[in-house]
């Protein structure tokens, strides 16, 4: 069975977690470090251009990890650079492309149209079931979507008829990543995450995977999370590394802080348009390779392009 | 251009048709692009108390004119919302019934309104490798009633979609109910030429109306499969001087108005 | 079969629900006239003793509902008034009991060894999986709580084997309730529902039910909703009709507002205590029977009374 | 009193006992009473980075002494908590695998853990009509690791409970498994008397420890059932000065200390 979900696995991985709430405080360069591997399944968080973790994708790049599964809800630009840089093997979503300006990406087809990549399609809701059922920690989440499509069917999705009413429900198999990153508003050091705004599928996506790494704009104190208990997302019991970021998830937005920047994307885009692959390596040369942290990066952004986007974030809400 | 004399380009024309498809006071889940210009536009013009639902997690935002999204997922879309969900609460509230509008796109769509956006060719070695399914699939699946809007186009309509990524009628008859889908299917089909139906009994494309000047046989030569054509094609205005200026009035940067 | 789940049903009445965003705001007194029935399903929001919906249990009681059937996560004071009111025929729920200080039940023993009611009983998560399962429009949910127990032998749930794991699990049915009523901290006129503090079960229940009647401590204006629209768990389109009740869950608490009056369920308890069946009746006759509405009720317990909790939930905060 | 010179309760025995059970650094889902006042001292003892979780919607949260909750959904029990989660998902970190603890009591146990606290007498008409399993179940479902907290009497250990609220190993050896219960099991019974836990194999009760001054023929004459009674039984240092100092100074009023 393709689908095989050893739950019996993941809960002995869960169960023998530390759940003490210990400093999880790192670089970003240590905690991809100790949580990746060459073939691992990581989950990115947010969604298409919102809250994307992008440091952790430039750090991923950086250290150059091999035959990565990338699990994502709806993929973007990201998905471009690790295609390019040679890290991803397996897209696991329900959408990629640049977004609505960029139409189809000339990456995802070359690599996808010569078989130098896979690209697993569910449903997006399908995606959100197999995390939620990890989370949930059970081997399946029964639906009404998917049924009927090819995609069922080229997945080989297995139904059942329910004993309460006689329907017919496709069962969505439990997907545990073995690294979710997600990046978020603010953390304190033992891993409890507050995310304002949309959350999108950053809590189950953290309940299900096997280790959590978090980029923050702001790691605050525990006293402040605890007088704002409710807006904690993630408990630290789930998190593995807590990594302070601001402008983490750039040039995608995050909610409260900056809006994304499309004329980031629109200059990479250019150079995908002018010269294909070439032109989205050369991105990745100048931008990730060439320097030596997200923080370098950020400085060749600028910092006026940087407040720009806090300010049209300011712009939007009010 | 299909008129020589008409004022308003293919975009325009297909979001006005789109536009005029929404119910007031009727939940719409929305996707960027087209859909949302059209729902937008039936806020300011015959549905006042039309909900948009974007699937990143946004219910009831105010679209704020010339300040359009890119995604479905970003400030912008959630501009004064009253509530944001997560995603997978969006596709339970249309799973359970609270959602009765959603529209769609096409890269292929056949006669039973079965709708392709993942790959043109085959699945394991596409020729075209599309975006794929997003929240498609599920709005296919479970939403009450699914609009189609897309141009009208030879490519478009085929005989048979390559990939069903989001399921119309299958097979037609009762083959969607069979295959477990016991809520929605396509409702219509519009374009920059027509509005199609579905045929209660067979669930084939029926060419339901035709918009002011269009022939039944532009129609025709523009699919790939020959639809249902009743003895009675209402025929539709073409959009209103209003609709236009509203429409532009909302994209006046034409981000989305291509 | 006894758990029949018909989704199509309720999916139809989903369907047909008027969408639009008209002002719902009316009297106690009219929502529990137009959307109760006697015979029907009403789940109560909150927990124990946690935004119980207090007044709307005084305004069943008052207009004389009778066989009902009530669900609960975890049932307490309020089912003692609803039993010996006559209107509750079914309960169903994990546990019901007066609260750690006073042990069991007198009420419900009377009512349940007597077969004057009855008592269908879940494990806690057995009843949020479902009202989960009805509001996420699935007919049921798996889970492995109540397996080899006497409740699911009792109940009668099926179980199934996973297709992808080979692990057995529990089949938990879809409960969808006819009325759905709880109270919350804020909404506007539309119904789009703010809960401070734990949600409890409140965000699933409103979207299983059929009609949901919100009563809240205070109508704000849309704009302020707008403006903490992370905040909101209940939107305006499953909400039938919003009441502004302030203290409307009192003796229980209200996060965010005030503190349980524990003293409150005391002397209820004392009277039980002292006088069985009859010393809860009294209590009946006294504080929802013998007063014209739950205004009159709060009168009673005075205002000096009410403002002392407000300071207990602030001491305990801070 | 079961020793005269003793200067404990019954109930601070108890709670001293199960406390002294908790792992530091482990995550507790925690009911009110005993086995909250349990974890409280715990934390004031050798285990002070255990986190307590509530099933009301608690992480985490700050039991200031003399202002304990009686109940675990109220603002007492989540004072300075790092979280508030929905209850579901309280449960649902425990089926994941997340929590380590759980402390439940019983009206009636058996000699293979199995706890009922539902009713007495016939399902149907019962005796006694208990107030049933609230999250007892699902603890003993799908926690790590069940602590039992009981008193130690006759009428509570039973041969066959008349209803299985919470299961233990059911009817002993690989039964548990066998119903589907991949996860967890009873781990220890702690009791004013006694410790006891499950033989490998049968996984029938089995006396481990007893405390200083008690037989072994008092823990059996308190029993409705023979447990297995290993060669060596060890023997359990009574609550020490400090332990009871710190117990009664989280709950000066005797709330829970009745």
């Amino acid at each position: 069975m393709r689908w095989n979900v050893d739950v019996r696995a993941f809960r002995y991985w869960a169960e023998r977690r530390d759940k003490s709430p210990t400093p999880k405080l790192m670089s970003l360069d240590e905690a991809v470090k100790k949580f990746l591997r060459n073939g691992a399944v990581v989950a990115l968080g947010g969604c298409l251009y919102s809250r994307t973790p992008m440091a952790a994708v430039h750090e991923i790049i950086r250290q150059g990890f091999r035959e990565l599964t990338i699990v994502r809800n709806l993929a973007g630009f990201e998905t471009d650079l690790l295609l390019v840089s040679g890290c991803l093997k397996r897209l696991v979503t329900s959408w990629c492309s640049p977004g609505y300006a960029w139409g189809m990406s000339r990456i995802l087809r070359h690599y996808v149209e010569n078989a130098l990549a896979e690209f697993e399609e569910w449903s997006h809701l399908g995606i959100g079931l197999r995390l939620k059922a990890a989370a949930m920690g059970v081997p399946f989440l029964p639906t009404f979507s998917m049924l009927g499509s090819s995609i069922m069917e080229k997945l080989g999705i297995a139904e059942m008829t329910c004993p309460y009413s006689g329907e017919k429900l496709a069962l969505v198999p439990a997907l545990y990543p073995d690294v979710a990153i997600i990046h978020a508003s603010r953390a304190d050091t033992y891993g409890n995450i507050q995310i304002d705004g949309y959350t999108h599928m950053d809590k189950d996506m953290a309940q299900a995977a096997r280790h959590v790494i978090a980029t923050v704009e702001e790691v605050v104190d525990s006293d402040e999370i605890r007088r704002s208990a409710e807006r904690t997302v993630i408990p630290f019991f789930c998190v593995d590394a807590v990594v302070e970021q601001p402008f983490g998830a750039y040039p995608s937005e995050c909610w409260g802080r900056y809006e994304a920047d499309f004329s980031h994307i629109a200059s990479y885009q250019k150079r995908v348009d002018e010269k294909g692959i070439e032109g989205a390596k050369s991105y990745v040369s100048e931008n990730i390779m060439g320097v030596s942290s997200f923080m370098e990066f950020l400085s060749k952004v600028g910092i006026e392009q940087l407040l720009d986007r806090v300010r049209a974030f300011r712009n939007v809400v009010t | 251009m299909l008129l020589h004399e008409r004022n308003y380009t293919r975009s325009e024309l297909l979001t006005v048709m789109t536009a005029r498809m929404l119910e007031d006071g009727k939940t719409i889940f929305v996707g960027v692009g087209l859909p949302m210009l059209a729902a937008a536009l039936a806020q300011r013009l015959h549905a006042p108390s039309i909900t948009i639902i974007f699937e990143g997690g946004v219910i009831a935002p105010e679209i704020k004119p010339g300040m359009l999204p890119l995604s479905t997922n970003e400030v912008r879309a959630a501009r004064k919302a009253v509530m944001l969900p997560s995603i997978d609460d969006v596709f339970f509230y249309q799973q359970r019934g609270y959602i009765d509008y959603g529209i769609l796109g096409a890269a292929q769509i056949d006669k039973y309104g079965n709708i392709n956006t993942s790959v043109i060719g085959d699945y394991e070695k596409p020729r075209v490798r599309l975006p794929g399914s997003g929240g498609a699939n599920d709005i296919a699946s479970t939403c009450s009633r699914v609009i189609v809007s897309t141009f009208h186009e030879k490519r478009r309509f085929v005989e048979r979609v390559d990939f069903i990524t989001s399921p119309g009628y299958l097979s037609g008859g009762n083959t969607r109910r069979e295959a477990g889908l016991i809520f929605g299917g396509p409702y219509k089909v519009v374009t920059d030429l027509a509005i199609m139906g579905f045929d209660e009994e067979s669930k084939a494309m029926k060419v339901e109306a035709v918009y002011r000047g269009v022939r039944i046989e532009e129609v025709l030569d523009n699919m790939g499969f020959k639809p249902i054509i009743p003895d009675e094609v209402r025929e539709v205005e073409p959009p209103t001087d209003e609709e236009l200026k509203i429409l532009r009035s909302i994209d006046p940067d034409r981000v989305m108005l291509r």
